[in-house]
């Protein structure tokens, strides 16, 4: 309905091969990115911000981390959780050796550490394929979480054996730490977050990217036309543990502000993202967003909009009934539309394109 | 003839080059011709486009063409093949564009009586035709081609390829100024008074005639319109007509050299709908039934759409009915109209518009045969600029067109800029314009017959001026007759209002010197189908559904409405159709029941339905026919019916018949 | 230097010094090894017939133990308790075939295993909803399950065993045994067996598809109740024990995912293996290995038999 | 008689110069079962050698070995000189040797052009950072690439599906789109295994075009297996015969046409 297309034809390869080729998808876009910078900002209250909006980023990263790994590539894995600790505990590391640093740098450097780690555990995707390799994955997801609580040099030797999260300024701003408001939070990650998508788009869309699905689709055609299945897969890893790593990072410092390896990183957290790229939509950017935004947000909505609405329930109540509900939605979402919410996306803009017609 | 009528050629760039060589000046950066190729839009400016055809225009001297040469052009609308008509005509020859869908003995014809001694084609389809016919074709010397994929086996002697030509030629150049020079000198040695190209008409009566027109006239023709519609470099045409059809060679190639616009070529036939879309032209031309197929499919796809849609898609329609028209037209509309309108474009028509590749069109024609207002003002309620233009390849297209915001759908409005017409008193369209033709190419007998003494064109058509100046073609001139009671009979006149039904595909008028006026119909397959399915009305066939008393009953109204139209129009009203049947077979070009561009052969039907046509007016209730008809596979076979005959509602007149007006 | 002793030598001198240790261990080792093994049996059954990689057996464990614990707690007998438990664990059998398997019968595998995700949080939701998130004492003495503990005087020391871990092996043994003759000797059985092949085979049997769901469903779902009993004899009732569940994962892995000797044998070498590591190199780490040793020594195993200890070479073809 | 031998040496020089690939003694067993026995054969550059025989003669698995999918327990295989025990099958494509397959093996998820692109993955090499961006070189290399794909693409003329996903194309076209992306590898030995299967007639003949023309243009040495003898015996310059993993015949479709094993072996199969 809003599309206007005609008249929008390509001479040259570039903009045909533009990820966004029509424009009033770019405009789309702009506008949401307004949206989030400005906005949200001005508008949402410190409590929207960090009980939604931050979450939301921090899953839609990992989202988008796990889904390089398991919608782009087809290998399925259940140590996300972990990959995020590493992330959070290398960048907790850095920040503790070198606190000149500025803290973002060292945000997005913890993921290196994350890939590294991620690589390790990515080399017996060669030889197994998959469910078998879940137990790879949860090999590294126990093993890992094992060490943050064992190996004490991570956390600093704190007493509490958690990650503590320093105040950290730039240009005379706490962007992390006790002091760091919402909103500065929030636009860090935002910050953080746009970057990273913008590259893993670039990612998927050029040759990289299609030696993944190739070698999701059919690795063996994949290995004949000379796509080396271990490094495809190894990088994989590599982008998909970064990614994690990420996330990891910004969750501990943008969003808890300090915590402890079993209840942040664990097996459930492993699950979750899963789930998300899960209904959100194997294969695909805007799901990871999709299917983080729904789960991450599902919980939050029903611990406060219930209530909101008059209705007073306990929290254990709507704990229990965030899991029956989750269990449920995803059963359906399954059964409705098993390539999630990015497919229902994709349908919803092909009608307004086609709009007033049907197909 | 040109210099005695005053309209020939005008002071300024008065050939096609010369105008070329302008706009590679003045706007060389600009595009000036686009193909869908290689999943892109290939573009090429001004200034390449002047230098590839100067190259291209070298490579065609080398091979020996000269001032005066005929040079055939057949393919689809290639740029490349743009290049050869603007090549051929720098260097002074005569470019002979050719129907590309024309089967080798067509194509030898024209080769022939143009005597042409090099063709220019598209790819290995066309020369294969030619080399078929290789021993008609005696004087032909040279083939050049531009799609090699093919051809890397066949003699090259006598075949080119426009890319090798080119790339020769730019060594050349590269290595010898004089080259350039040349070329420049051809250009220059050009004038208004050469003949700039060679249209064949699409014969509906006897052989196809060569129609030659001069540079100058053309471009003055082409400069009028242009001015006339404010079209401008900023517009895009698509270029999807055949070639050698006036139209294409006007609204794309003359207009566009004119006023710098840039054209765009399909990617192939298949394609030209998605192309469509792409491209969004801002300056459109279709045929009616181009317009009347897109209308049907739009409705048979939202037909399929969810109810609520459906529900959105007719109400706003019906608004856009209601006011549409008059908003376009820039008349008076209450505010809370428009406000309407403004909610249906922005959910409806603009979304429709743009599915169908419209949503940029500023100015849309459409010509060739009468157009029904229905479907006319369906288009212009949506907000579309479509207009009509009534032309002809003798006048270089356009006699009369259209004025923005006085439009209607029944007449082809007032006389184009420049030209002035004339109604004979056997009420005969005749005009002078810019444009008109020359001469037929060595037919100077036809030349003669067709123009009057004092130097008028004969359309051949029978026309009336409205109160307001705006011209009406009631028909051919020749086919035009008289009832018994010596009233009007505009057989053609009456068939269009009978096939702006959509259920009526093809009528068939009698009526000269006869009684009363008696119509043979074919229903539309597809639009009675739908209708049948959706009265859960079984069929086996065609025949058996043309058959059906409900069809013939809806069919009958349809009639019905016509008479009523007719009898309130002080021209016709005494022609009003008293008996119809529906025919049982489809009138098909293979039995010669139409001609290759489906106008129906009256005459030839009524010989062949000659039962039929007794029955129409002995007053019997059926009629048993039998006719020798050809399947798809060429295979011939007899078809024998009992066709039904019915009455149809008339209406009384309410002006009496002013036969007198025309006689 | 004396690292590579404390790896390589230390803990089989520890090994000889104490062999009544190692038999404990072992024992130890067996008794968790038998009942990893009984939640794989419940993986197995239902992969082996309907081709679903239920992620589920682990919470059904709990979900029964604590239906069964709950009841009980209700004031029903314990017997009529454990029917009935066996009657709910019916009802989900139905309810998941006819709301979760039917509708997405022929979708890729992934996307069932996922549904089972979705089932196991359904479960998780209920079970607290319903019992109250925290740990309940397994009604083992109501059942006549046997208590305290037999000691045994071997190799100069004393190797203590439960008696609720001799039942328990006992008890699984016995229950492996009874499903391998159904499997084997029973018209069901065998039609199970056919589904795994083909499922045109099973239905040439005379059985609906659905119905076999429903059964295997329901075994598996028998299974967990006794594997919820003995798990919480032994410790006690609570959804820690869902992510113990996991291990039956390297167990499949090692044991093949159709096999149920494999899943015998593969349980036995994780649980012997995870608390011979633990025991003899636990410390050299700082203990608590069994979170992942399990899943490393399957890893291990998989890099030289990618297809597992019973599952036979894949060819690819093309 | 020198003069003689000469001639030999030119001859034999000559076939040896010619010759692209050649297979020595390859046998090829699954857990006992023999796929191939002792299967020698060459294919010379240029020419489009068909290997035919009954069902299960081995056929696919002798492609499989020549781009190294299989690996034979005995015997040489020597491609443009090098001779090789074992490679993985990247190592195949790398010196140029591209397949395409029974029964079709397209990336279902990725659109036409995407299939093909993976066919240019060898010719790409600009560095994972580039990649990072798609921008500068990593672009510029993206549409050099894609150029030659659309050459292609017109080439099969597929441009009217050129964005849509291979899953929802019909048999016949996915055939195409597979051939063409074989043809991205550009690729010195091209690997056709039975590429008008399941083809109606029209599609057929269009492969067939297909095939010799790819020969022609390209100057692309092809080996296919087909079932349609009627094909094989007017496309191919000379055929092998399997049966049950023996090589029975080898020669110019006449010659094979007229060998009596052949006969034999084929009575049994219907065509």
């Amino acid at each position: 309905m809003f599309y206007r297309e005609a008249g929008q034809f390509k001479t040259t390869y570039a903009s045909d091969m533009a990820v966004l080729p029509i424009l009033q998808d770019r405009i789309g876009l702009a506008v949401i990115l307004l949206i989030g910078f400005v906005g949200i900002p001005l508008l949402g209250g410190n409590f929207f911000l960090q009980t939604v909006m931050i979450p939301f980023l921090v899953f839609s990263l990992a989202a988008i981390g796990l889904n390089i790994l398991t919608g782009y590539t087809g290998l399925l894995s259940l140590g996300s959780g972990a990959f995020m600790g590493v992330g959070a505990y290398a960048c907790y590391k850095l920040t503790t050796i070198y606190p000149g640093v500025n803290i973002v740098i060292w945000i997005v450097a913890s993921g290196f550490f994350a890939a590294a780690i991620g690589v390790v555990f990515g080399l017996p995707s060669l030889r197994i394929k998959g469910f078998y390799l879940i137990v790879a994955t949860l090999a590294a997801q126990f093993f890992l979480q094992w060490s943050f609580v064992r190996i004490p040099w991570l956390y600093n030797y704190n007493a509490s054996g958690a990650i503590e999260v320093p105040q950290r300024l730039f240009a005379g701003i706490p962007l992390t730490g006790a002091n760091a408001t919402p909103v500065t939070r929030y636009l860090v990650l935002l910050g953080i977050v746009t970057f990273l998508t913008w590259i893993a788009s670039n990612l998927v869309h050029g040759r990289i990217g299609r030696s993944w699905m190739a070698v999701r689709d059919m690795d063996i055609a994949a290995e004949l036309m000379g796509i080396r299945l271990l490094p495809a897969k190894l990088l994989a890893f590599a982008v998909s543990s970064f990614y994690c790593g990420v996330a990891g990072a910004c969750m501990m410092f943008l969003w808890y502000g300090g915590g402890e390896a079993n209840d942040a990183f664990n097996i459930n957290q492993s699950f979750t993202i899963l789930f998300m790229v899960i209904i959100g939509g194997l294969g695909s950017l805007i799901g990871s967003f999709l299917g983080a935004a729904f789960i991450s947000i599902l919980p939050t909505a029903l611990k406060f909009g219930v209530p909101a609405l008059g209705i007073a329930i306990p929290g254990t109540v709507a704990e229990h009934a965030t899991y029956i509900l989750l269990g449920a939605l995803i059963i359906f979402f399954l059964i409705v539309e098993p390539h999630g919410l990015a497919r229902l996306w994709q349908i919803g803009k092909q009608k307004l394109r086609m709009w007033p017609f049907p197909y | 003839m040109n210099a005695s009528n005053g309209f020939g050629p005008r002071p300024g760039n008065d050939t096609f080059p010369k105008l070329l060589r302008a706009n590679a000046q003045v706007r060389a950066k600009r595009p000036a011709m686009r193909c869908k190729d290689r999943g892109i839009w290939q573009t090429w400016t001004w200034e390449d486009v002047y230098e590839n055809v100067s190259l291209f225009a070298y490579g065609l001297k080398a091979l020996g063409v000269a001032r005066g040469d005929k040079i055939a052009i057949a393919g689809a609308n290639r740029p490349r093949l743009y290049w050869a008509i603007c090549a051929a005509q720098m260097l002074g020859a005569v470019p002979v564009p050719v129907y590309a869908d024309a089967v080798a003995s067509e194509l030898a014809y024209v080769l022939q009586n143009a005597d042409v001694r090099i063709a220019i084609v598209q790819d290995q389809e066309q020369v294969d035709k030619l080399l078929g016919e290789s021993e008609q074709l005696g004087q032909l010397q040279q083939i050049v081609y531009d799609e090699e994929r093919g051809l890397e086996d066949y003699d090259h002697t006598r075949l080119h390829a426009i890319s090798a030509l080119i790339a020769e030629s730019r060594d050349i150049f590269a290595g010898e100024p004089g080259a350039r020079a040349a070329i420049e000198a051809e250009i220059d040695a050009g004038g208004g008074g050469d003949i700039s190209i060679m249209l064949y008409t699409s014969g509906t009566t006897g052989r196809s005639k060569g129609v030659m027109l001069s540079a100058g006239g053309c471009i003055s023709a082409a400069t009028d319109t242009v001015a006339f519609d404010k079209l401008t470099e900023a517009d895009e045409t698509l270029a999807y007509l055949p070639l050698a059809w006036v139209g294409d060679h006007y609204l794309n190639y003359a207009q566009s050299f004119v006023a710098g616009f840039c054209m765009a070529c399909p990617e192939s036939a298949e394609t030209a709908q998605q192309d469509l879309r792409e491209i969004g032209p801002t300056f459109y031309f279709a045929p009616p039934r181009v317009f009347e197929s897109l209308l049907t499919r739009v409705m048979i796809r939202m037909e399929d759409a969810s109810a609520p849609k459906r529900w959105l898609f007719r109400h706003f329609i019906d608004v856009a009915r209601q006011w549409g028209e008059k908003i376009l037209n820039g008349k008076q509309v209450p505010l809370h109209a428009r406000l309407h309108y403004g909610l249906g474009k922005i959910l409806i028509y603009a979304p429709l518009l743009n599915v169908l590749g419209f949503s940029r069109i500023r100015v849309a024609y459409t010509a060739g045969e009468a157009i029904g207002s229905d479907l006319f003002s369906f288009y212009r309620s949506l907000g579309m600029n479509l207009k009509q233009l009534y032309g002809q390849t003798e006048a270089f297209l356009y006699v009369t067109c259209q004025k923005d915001g006085d439009i209607r759908s029944e007449t082809v409005g007032p006389p184009a800029p420049n030209v002035d017409i004339r109604i004979a008193d056997s009420g005969e369209v005749q005009f002078r314009s810019p444009g008109m033709f020359v001469a037929y190419y060595k037919e100077d007998a036809k030349t003669a017959e067709a123009m009057t003494q004092d130097g008028y064109v004969k359309t051949g058509d029978a026309g009336i001026f409205d109160t307001d100046g705006h011209l009406r073609i009631i028909d051919r001139a020749a086919d035009v007759g008289k009832l018994d009671d010596g009233s009007l009979f505009a057989p053609k006149y009456i068939e269009n209002k009978l096939k702006f039904f959509p259920n009526i595909k093809e009528a068939v008028g009698f009526g000269h010197d006869r009684a009363f006026v008696a119509a043979m119909l074919n229903i539309d397959l597809t639009a009675v189908g739908n209708w049948a399915e959706r009265n859960n009305i079984s069929y086996g066939s065609y025949q058996e559904l043309a058959g059906h008393p409900q069809v013939y009953e809806m069919i009958a109204d349809h009639v019905a409405s016509v008479n009523e139209s007719l009898s309130r129009d002080r021209f016709m009203a005494g022609a009003q159709i008293r008996r119809f049947l529906i025919l049982h077979k489809e009138l098909d070009a293979d039995d010669g029941e139409l001609t290759r561009t489906q106008k129906v052969r009256r005459s030839f039907v009524g010989e062949r339905y000659a039962p039929l046509v007794e029955a129409l007016y002995n007053g019997s209730e059926e009629a048993d026919i039998s006719t020798e008809v050809t399947f798809e596979d060429g295979r011939k076979g007899v078809i024998a019916a009992r066709v039904k005959i019915r009455d149809a509602r008339t209406f009384a007149v309410e002006a009496a018949p002013v036969a007198e007006q025309v006689a | 230097m004396d690292l590579i002793y404390s790896i390589f030598v230390d803990p089989f001198l520890q090994m000889a010094g104490a062999p009544d240790l190692l038999v404990q261990t072992l024992w130890e080792g067996f008794v968790g090894g038998i009942l990893y093994a009984l939640i794989a049996l419940g993986f197995v059954l239902i992969f082996k017939a309907s081709g679903v990689f239920n992620f589920a057996q682990g919470i059904m464990v709990v979900f029964a133990a604590l239906t069964l614990v709950g009841l009980y707690e209700k004031g029903v007998p314990a017997f009529l308790a454990l029917a009935l438990t066996i009657g709910v664990m019916f009802l989900i059998a139905a309810a998941v075939e006819r709301v979760v398997l039917r509708p997405l019968v022929n979708q890729p595998d992934i996307i069932l295993f996922m549904a089972t995700f979705g089932l196991t949080y359904l479960l998780i939701g209920l079970g607290e909803a319903i019992f109250g998130g925290n740990p309940k004492v397994m009604i083992a003495e109501q059942l006549y399950l046997p208590k305290g503990a037999v000691d045994i005087k071997m190799l100069g020391g004393v190797v203590t065993l439960q008696k609720i871990d001799i039942a328990a092996a006992v008890i699984a043994l016995a229950m492996i045994a009874c499903l391998s003759v159904f499997f084997q000797y029973t018209r069901i059985g065998r039609a199970l067996r056919a589904v795994a092949d083909s499922h045109k085979a099973a239905l040439s049997v005379g059985i609906s598809l659905n119905q076999i769901w429903v059964i295997v469903w329901f075994l598996a779902g028998v299974v967990a109740l006794i594997t919820g009993i003995m798990w919480g004899a032994r410790s006690d009732v609570s959804f820690a024990l869902q992510v113990v569940a996991l291990k039956a994962l390297p167990v499949l892995v090692l044991g093949g995912f159709t096999s149920i000797p494999g899943a015998v044998v593969g349980g036995l070498i994780i649980g012997i293996g995870e608390k011979i590591g633990e025991f003899y190199w636990g410390p050299l780490v700082g203990g608590a290995t069994e979170s992942w040793l399990a899943y490393c020594i399957a890893l291990v195993f998989l890099m030289f038999r990618p297809q597992g200890l019973f599952g036979e070479r894949i060819i690819e073809r093309i | 008689m020198s003069a003689l031998a000469e001639m030999l040496q030119g001859e034999v020089a000559r076939a040896a110069a010619e010759t692209l690939l050649t297979v020595e003694n390859v046998s090829l067993t699954f857990g006992g079962v023999r796929a191939l026995s002792d299967i020698s054969f060459d294919i010379r550059k240029g020419e489009i050698r068909a290997i035919i025989g009954p069902n299960g003669a081995g056929k696919t698995s002798m492609l499989n070995c020549i781009n190294g999918f299989y690996h034979p327990r005995s015997g040489r295989i020597t491609f443009k000189g090098k001779t090789r025990q074992r490679m993985r099958p990247y190592e195949a494509a790398s010196q140029g040797i591209a397949r395409t397959f029974q029964n079709v093996a397209l990336f279902k998820g990725m659109t036409t052009l995407d299939n093909i692109l993976t066919g240019r993955t060898l010719k790409m090499n600009r560095n994972f950072f580039w990649q990072l961006l798609r921008h500068g070189p990593a672009m510029r290399e993206e549409i050099e690439h894609r150029i030659y794909c659309e050459d292609i693409i017109d080439f099969l003329e597929i441009e009217h599906i050129r964005k849509t996903p291979v899953g929802k194309l019909p048999y016949g076209l996915q055939k195409r789109v597979e051939l063409g992306r074989a043809l991205a590898m550009q690729p010195d030995l091209l690997l056709l295994d039975e590429p008008m299967a399941g083809m109606n007639l029209e599609e057929k003949e269009d492969m067939c075009r297909f095939i010799l023309d790819v020969n022609r243009h390209f100057r692309t040495t092809i080996a296919l297996i087909e079932h349609d003898m009627g094909v094989v015996m007017d496309i191919s310059d000379r055929v092998v015969v399997l049966e049950y993993g023996h090589k029975i015949a080898d020669g110019t479709p006449d010659e094979v046409k007229a060998d009596q094993r052949v006969i034999d072996a084929y009575l049994g199969v219907s065509h």
